[in-house]
C-alpha cells in the first residue's frame, strides 16, 4: 500500500504515504499559516504555527503540518477552533518578543490577537530560515544559532565578521519578519545583523562596485566553465548595454531598416 | 506551442509602458485593475529600457541554455518543456544568483517586497490558449508572440 | 591471555575466582561514589587499608564499592558476611573497628545505627531502610569493586549473555523481555520488549543502541549510583539488546558532571573487552558488538531522545519531530534503540531469572522494581529500589523515616521537571507508570524530592520553570516563549504583584504548552506548575491576595527583624550580613535597615538566639 | 607548540567531525577554556563550519569561551540543594565578587557557576571547588573556605 485515504477539512483525498499534511493541504488549496516553512528547506518544525489537529482511531493529537509523514488513515483539522488556540497564543507569544513586524504582523490581524504580554522589540523569531538557508541550500553556513532557550539567538560566529559568508542576500530574501538588511554602502556589502561586511566588485563598465568579490569566486566555482565568466563583472544595467548585438535577434526592428 | 519567443519590433515601440502594467496586473492575486493600481502588489517582468538607439521592452529571453538555471540553489528556476524558463517562486530564496549570471541583466529579484522578478511567459495564459498579456496589451502591435526559429529565419532571409 | 573464548572458558574462570574468592573470610566494603566520597570514605578507606596491613592476615579484604543506598549515613562501611553497618565514621574510627570488630568479632556500639527509640541496629538488613527495599538491580551495590571485571564475574555476571548467546533466538530475547513486562525506566515508561522488537524489524543497517546516562533532572541520582556502583550489568544488558535487535555498535551517552561514572564505566569497557565481553566473536558465538562512550556536554534537553542523538553526531542538542520514530530512523537516521541505564540494568535479571520471576513483581501495568532517589526533607535521604506498587507512604515514612526535624510532610515531587508535586492525599498511591499519571506527575527517571511545611509550592513551580528556561534548546516557540511568560507571571506572583487571572493564564500557557511544543521538555514543563495550582491553590491565592507566603520563602513577600528580647548583642549577624544592613553595637540590641536588607536570610540561619525572626 | 597538542586530541578522536562535542570537551579539559584560535584551527582542520563550532561551544554547559580562574566554584541549584537553601549560597557568592553565575573575577582568581544538580542529594547543599566537592554547605561555612583560598593566594605573592 503506497497510498492512504485521508480526510483534510472535510474533504476526502488519496494521498501518497509520507507526504506532509501541508503538502496535502496546499493541494487542495486549504492555507495553513507557516513562519519557519519554506519549500526550498527541510521542514525545521520550530515555529508551530502549522500545528493541525489529527485524529486517529478516535484519538485526537496536535502535530506541525510542514513535517508530519501521513502514514495511515487520519482525519485532519487545520482549522478548527483548538488549533485557531493555539496559533493565536504562539502568535501572542512572538509579539510579546518581536513586536508586530512582517509575517508575524500578518498573521496577527488575520487572527485577531490580542496581545496580554506586551508589544516586544526584538529584531528575531528564531525561525531558523536564514541559519538553515545559508546551511543546506547556500552551503556555506556563514551564520548559525548560538546560546540556548531564551537567549538563543541568531548570529555569525564569535559575533564577528564571518568568514564564510559569500553576501548573497538569501538570509535577509527568507527572514519572515524583514530582521536581516543588507545594504550595499560605497564599496562595500553590509549584513549588520550579523556582522558581515564583503568587498565589492567594480562593475568593468561603469565602475560602480555591485557583486561582493566572494559571490562572483562562489559562482564561479560552481559553475566551472558553464558560463562566460566575465559577464559577473558587468552590472545588470550595463548588461543590456554591453549585450546589443546579442539582444539584437530578440528586439528585431521589422524589416523596414 | 513549442519553442516560442517573444519578438518586438523595435520600431513600433513608444515605450508607453502598458506591457509593464498589464504584465503586473496579470500575475497579480487582485481582480480589480483600479484596486491594484491603487496599491500594487507586484513588479512587471517586462521592463521599458533604452539600449544604445533603441527603445525595447526588456524581458527574460528563455535561453537554451540558460545559466540561471544551472546555477539555482534550489531548483526554483526550471526550463520546461516548451522550453519556458519558470521559477517556482514559493522555492526562490533570493540569492539572487540568477540575476548575477543572466546575460542580458534582465532577471531580478526584489528583497524588501521578497519577490524575484521573471517572466513566465503569462502560461497560465498560455494553457487557456491566450496570449501573454504583453503580447496582447500592446497598443501598437509591437510585441508579437511566435514560433522563434521559423520567424527568425524568415526575418533573417529577407 | 585473559579473553574468554567459550562460554566453557567463562564458567572455568568462575569457578577459579571461587576458589580464590572463598578464602576471603572477611570483607569491608567502603562505599565509593561520588556522594560518599564527598561525605569523606575515600579518608576512611585509606585509614583502613593502613590497618588492615598491619593485621596481616589474608582472609581480611578492603574494599572499594558502590553506593549501598544510605546516603544519610555516608561515609559508611560494610563488613561482610555478617554485613555489620559502621555509619558517619571519622577516620579516627577505624583502629576501634580492627580491634574490635575485625579481631574480636565485637560490635562497636556507638558507630551503629539506632532507629528512632535509640535501639541499636548493627545489621544492615534489620535497618528499616533497607526493610521494604527488594534489590535487583542494585542487589550487587556495595558488594562488587565496579573497577573489577572478575567481581562481577565471580557473582554470576556475564551468565545472562552467555545463556543468550549459546541458546536463544534474538526472538526468544524479545519474547522474554516482552512477557516480562519491562517498561522503560527513563521517564516515558514505554514497553521495553515492544521497542526492541519495533528496531529489529526496522528495515535499515547499521542498528544502534544506545544507553541514555544523562540523567539531568535535578534530584534524581539513580543512574549514576548504578553506573558507579556495578557498571558491567549496564554493559550486559546493552549486548544482550543488542544482539536482540541485531545491532553491532553502542554508545552510552553519559553526563559531563559525573566525572567518577564516567571512570568507572570506561574501565569496565576495556575490561569488558579484554575478557572477550566486547568486540569480535563474543564467546565464540560469532556475535559481535562493542560500545563507545560519549560524553555530554551539559545539557539537560539532551536526555530528550533525538537531542541526545543529535549530539552523538556531533550536533547541537536539539530535538526534532519524533513523527518517524528513532526505532526506525535515529541516530545518523538509522534504525536505534534507546533505553535508559536502569532498563539496560534490569535485562540481566531477567534473562538470568526468567521473566515470571520479574513480572511477580509489581502492580498490573508496572512489573519489577524502580529505583527512586529519595531526597529532600526526609530523614534518611537515599536509593531506594522498592517494589512497583509501593505506596508513597511507604517509601517516605517507612523507608525514609518520615520527614526531618519532624515537620509536617507537604508533598512530593517526582519526575523531576516533568512530573509534579503530589500532596498529601494521595499518600497511598501505589507507585506505578499509570498511576502517578493519573494525579498529574510521573515516574520519570526517579527522584523523589520530599517536601515540608517550609516549602513553597509557588517557589517550586518556579524554580522548576527557572530550571526548564535555562535548560530549554530554545529551538520552539511554545517552550522557549511559552515557559518564559509563565515564569515571569510566577515571578510577579511571589513578588506579591499577581493578580487572580494569572492563574487561568498560567493554565491557558500549561494547556497550549502541553499540545504546541515540539519535544517532551516542552510538553511536560508546565506539569510542575499545574499540580501545584491543582493541590495548593490556596498558596497561590494567599500568595495573590494576601500577599504573603506562608512557608517565608518568597523573599518580597517577607521580612526580618530582630526580636528584641532575645537579642543578646553578640554581633554574629551584622559581622555576617553580606550587606551590612544589620546596626548594633557589642552586648546592645540589633536592628535591620529594611533599606539596605537583601534578605538573604543569612542572619536567620545564624543566629545562635533565634533572636532573628521572619514575617 | 598549541597546534600540536590540539593536533593530539584531534588524533585522540580519530580526526572524527562526529566527534566534535568529545574534541571541544577535550580542548576545554585542557585549556580551561576553549580559545578562539584554536576553534578555527580546528573547523579548517576538521572542515566543520566554524559556525556550526561556535554554535556548539555556547549550546552546552560544559564549554566557556573565557577562561576560568584558578578556583572554579560550582555551586548545585539541584531540587534537593535548592529546598535546602542552595540558591542562598548562589546569592551570598553573587554579592560577595559582584560577578553573575559563569564569570570570573577580576583578578582571575575565582570564577562561578551555578549547575542544576550533581547527583549527590543526599549531602546538598553541595559546593565544588576545582573538583573537590564539599556537602552540607551553608553560607558561612562558604565564606570560611573563601576566604582561605584568598589567603593562600596572599601566601603565594
Amino acid at each position: 500500500m503506497k497510498s492512504v485515504e485521508i480526510i483534510i477539512d472535510g474533504i476526502k483525498k488519496i494521498v501518497p504515504k509520507r507526504i506532509t499534511i501541508l503538502k496535502i493541504a496546499q493541494d487542495v488549496g486549504i492555507e495553513i499559516p507557516t513562519l519557519c516553512y519554506h519549500s526550498a528547506i527541510e521542514p525545521y518544525g520550530a515555529c508551530r504555527l502549522c500545528i493541525v489537529e489529527i485524529e486517529r482511531n478516535g484519538r485526537k493529537r496536535y502535530v506541525t503540518a510542514c513535517n508530519f509523514p501521513v502514514e495511515d488513515e487520519i482525519k485532519i483539522e487545520t482549522n478548527n477552533e483548538n488549533v485557531v488556540k493555539i496559533r493565536k497564543l504562539i502568535l501572542e507569544l512572538l509579539i510579546a518578543k518581536v513586536g508586530y513586524k512582517g509575517k508575524v504582523k500578518e498573521y496577527a490581524e488575520k487572527y485577531e490577537v490580542e496581545p496580554r504580554f506586551g508589544i516586544g522589540n526584538d529584531d528575531c523569531i528564531l525561525c531558523g530560515l536564514c541559519v538553515n538557508v545559508c546551511k543546506e541550500i547556500i552551503g556555506v553556513s556563514a551564520i548559525s544559532f548560538s546560546q540556548r532557550g531564551i537567549e538563543r539567538k541568531v548570529s555569525s560566529p564569535f559575533e564577528k565578521e564571518p568568514t564564510n559568508c559569500i553576501g548573497c542576500g538569501a538570509c535577509s530574501f527568507v527572514c519572515p519578519v524583514d530582521a536581516i538588511k543588507v545594504e550595499d554602502i560605497k564599496n562595500e556589502r553590509i549584513i549588520k545583523k550579523i556582522n558581515a561586511k564583503l568587498e565589492l566588485e567594480k562593475c568593468k563598465i561603469c565602475q560602480k562596485p555591485f557583486i561582493p568579490k566572494k559571490l562572483i569566486e562562489y559562482i564561479k566555482n560552481k559553475l566551472g566553465a558553464n558560463v562566460l565568466l566575465d559577464i559577473f563583472l558587468i552590472c545588470n544595467e550595463c548588461k543590456g548595454k554591453n549585450y546589443v548585438d546579442k539582444l539584437l535577434p530578440f528586439s528585431l526592428t521589422g524589416g523596414k531598416k | 506551442m513549442k519553442r516560442s519567443k517573444i519578438i518586438v519590433n523595435v520600431e513600433r515601440c513608444f515605450a508607453c509602458r502598458t506591457c509593464e502594467i498589464e504584465c503586473a496586473f496579470s500575475h497579480s492575486k487582485k481582480n480589480n485593475f483600479f484596486e491594484f493600481m491603487k496599491n500594487p502588489d507586484r513588479f512587471p517582468s517586462v521592463k521599458i529600457k533604452k539600449i544604445e538607439k533603441f527603445i525595447t521592452p526588456l524581458r527574460c529571453l528563455h535561453c537554451d541554455f540558460p545559466s540561471c538555471v544551472i546555477i539555482c540553489p534550489t531548483g526554483a528556476l526550471e526550463k520546461d518543456e516548451n522550453g519556458i524558463v519558470i521559477i517556482e517562486e514559493k522555492k526562490c530564496i533570493g540569492c539572487g544568483m540568477c540575476a548575477i549570471v543572466c546575460p542580458y541583466g534582465i532577471l531580478n529579484i526584489n528583497r524588501d517586497k521578497k519577490i524575484h522578478i521573471k517572466c513566465d511567459f503569462c502560461i497560465e495564459r498560455l494553457k487557456k490558449d491566450m496570449l501573454p498579456a504583453c503580447v496582447l496589451s500592446c497598443p501598437n502591435k509591437a510585441l508579437k508572440f511566435v514560433e522563434f526559429r521559423e520567424e527568425y529565419e524568415k526575418i533573417r532571409s529577407r | 591471555m585473559k579473553k574468554i573464548n567459550s562460554f566453557e572458558e567463562l564458567e572455568k574462570l568462575r569457578k577459579k575466582l571461587k576458589g580464590i574468592k572463598d578464602k576471603e573470610k572477611i570483607i569491608i566494603s567502603v562505599c565509593m561514589e561520588t556522594g560518599c566520597i564527598a561525605a569523606g570514605s575515600e579518608e576512611i578507606y585509606r585509614e583502613l587499608r593502613k590497618e588492615i596491613k598491619k593485621v596481616k592476615n589474608k582472609e581480611i579484604k578492603v574494599i572499594k564499592t558502590g553506593c549501598h543506598g544510605f546516603s544519610e549515613v555516608d561515609p559508611a562501611i560494610v563488613i561482610y558476611p555478617e554485613k555489620i553497618f559502621y555509619i558517619r565514621l571519622s577516620p579516627n574510627d577505624v583502629k576501634e573497628i580492627i580491634e574490635k570488630t575485625i579481631k574480636k568479632g565485637e560490635i562497636v556500639e556507638r558507630l551503629t545505627y539506632k532507629d528512632e527509640k535509640g535501639q541499636i541496629i548493627p545489621y544492615l538488613d534489620q535497618i528499616p531502610f533497607y526493610k521494604k527495599q527488594k534489590r535487583l538491580v542494585l542487589s550487587l551495590n556495595g558488594l562488587i569493586d565496579p573497577e573489577n571485571i572478575e567481581d562481577y564475574i565471580y557473582y554470576g555476571g556475564y551468565t545472562a549473555l552467555s545463556k543468550v548467546l549459546s541458546g536463544m533466538s534474538p526472538e526468544e530475547v524479545i519474547e522474554e523481555i516482552k512477557k516480562s513486562g519491562l517498561r522503560g525506566r527513563g521517564g516515558g515508561g514505554f514497553p521495553t520488549g515492544k521497542k526492541w522488537e519495533y528496531c529489529r524489524k526496522a528495515e535499515g543497517y547499521p542498528k544502534y543502541v544506545i544507553c541514555n546516562a544523562d540523567e539531568g533532572d535535578p534530584g534524581a541520582f539513580m543512574d549514576r549510583s548504578v553506573i558507579e556502583g556495578n557498571p558491567h550489568s549496564v554493559i550486559e544488558g546493552m549486548i544482550i539488546g543488542a544482539y536482540a535487535i541485531g545491532s553491532n555498535e553502542g554508545y552510552v551517552y553519559i553526563r559531563h558532571e559525573y566525572p567518577l561514572a564516567l571512570k568507572r564505566l570506561k574501565i569496565a569497557i576495556e575490561q569488558a573487552r579484554e575478557y572477550g565481553f566486547l568486540g569480535e566473536n563474543i564467546l565464540g558465538s560469532g556475535f559481535s558488538f562493542d560500545i563507545d562512550i560519549v560524553r555530554g556536554g551539559g545539557a539537560f534537553v539532551c536526555g530528550e531522545s533525538t537531542a541526545l542523538m543529535a549530539s552523538i553526531e556531533g550536533k547541537v542538542g536539539e530535538p526534532r519531530a519524533k513523527y518517524i520514530h528513532t526505532v526506525e530512523k535515529g541516530l545518523y537516521e538509522k534504525p536505534t534503540c534507546l533505553n535508559n541505564v536502569e532498563t539496560w540494568a534490569n535485562v540481566p535479571f531477567i534473562i538470568n531469572n526468567g521473566w515470571e520471576k520479574f513480572a511477580e513483581i509489581g502492580t498490573d501495568t508496572s512489573k519489577g522494581t524502580k529505583i527512586f532517589s529519595l531526597v529532600g526533607k526526609v530523614k534518611n535521604t537515599g536509593l531506594v529500589e522498592v517494589p512497583m506498587g509501593i505506596t508513597l507512604r511507604e517509601i517516605i515514612f517507612d523507608i525514609g523515616g518520615g520527614i526531618k526535624e519532624n515537620k509536617k510532610f507537604k508533598g512530593v515531587q517526582t519526575g523531576g521537571p516533568s512530573g509534579g508535586v503530589i500532596p498529601e492525599k494521595y499518600l497511598d498511591l501505589p507507585v506505578d507508570f499509570d498511576r502517578l499519571n493519573e494525579v498529574g506527575s510521573m515516574m520519570g527517571s526517579g527522584g523523589m524530592i520530599v517536601m515540608d511545611e517550609d516549602t513553597c509550592m509557588v517557589d517550586v513551580a518556579r524554580y522548576f520553570l527557572n530550571f526548564l528556561k535555562e535548560e530549554s534548546c530554545g529551538k520552539c516557540v511554545p517552550c522557549r516563549e511559552g515557559i518564559n511568560q509563565m515564569l515571569e507571571i510566577l515571578n510577579r506572583i511571589t513578588q506579591g504583584k499577581g493578580k487572580k487571572e494569572d492563574i487561568e493564564i498560567l493554565k491557558e500557557i500549561s494547556d497550549f504548552m502541553q499540545k504546541a511544543s515540539l519535544c517532551a521538555l516542552g510538553t511536560t514543563a508546565p506539569n510542575p506548575v499545574l499540580t501545584t495550582i491543582t493541590y495548593f491553590y490556596d498558596e497561590y491565592i494567599n500568595h495573590i491576595e494576601q500577599k504573603k507566603c506562608s512557608a517565608g520563602v518568597c523573599k518580597d513577600l517577607i521580612e526580618y527583624f530582630v526580636n528584641t528580647e532575645k537579642c543578646t548583642g553578640c554581633t554574629l549577624c551584622a559581622k555576617n550580613c553580606p550587606v551590612n544592613a544589620i546596626e548594633g553595637e557589642r552586648k546592645k540590641i540589633h536592628k535591620i535597615n529594611k533599606e539596605k536588607c537583601i534578605k538573604c536570610g543569612i542572619c536567620f540561619t545564624i543566629c545562635k538566639f533565634n533572636a532573628i525572626e521572619r514575617k | 607548540m598549541r597546534k600540536l597538542e590540539v593536533d593530539k586530541i584531534l588524533e585522540k578522536n580519530g580526526w572524527s567531525k562526529n566527534k566534535i562535542v568529545g574534541i571541544l570537551q577535550d580542548i576545554q579539559d585542557s585549556y580551561s577554556y576553549l580559545p578562539e584560535d584554536i576553534l578555527i584551527y580546528i573547523s579548517e582542520k576538521l572542515n566543520i563550519p566554524l559556525s556550526q563550532i561556535y554554535s556548539i561551544s555556547t549550546f552546552y554547559r560544559a564549554f566557556s569561551l573565557k577562561p576560568k580562574g584558578k578556583y572554579r566554584i560550582k555551586v548545585c541549584l539541584g531540587t534537593a540543594c535548592h529546598v535546602r537553601g542552595g540558591y542562598m549560597i548562589a546569592e551570598f557568592l553573587k554579592n560577595k565578587f559582584g560577578i553573575l553565575p559563569g564569570e570570573t573575577t577580576e583578578d582571575g582568581l575565582f570564577s562561578f557557576d551555578t549547575v542544576n544538580c550533581l547527583g549527590a542529594c543526599a549531602i546538598g547543599p553541595i559546593v565544588v571547588i576545582n573538583e573537590k566537592y564539599y556537602g552540607q554547605m551553608d553560607v558561612r561555612k562558604t565564606e570560611k573556605i573563601i576566604k582561605g583560598l584568598e589567603n593562600e593566594k596572599n601566601k603565594q605573592f
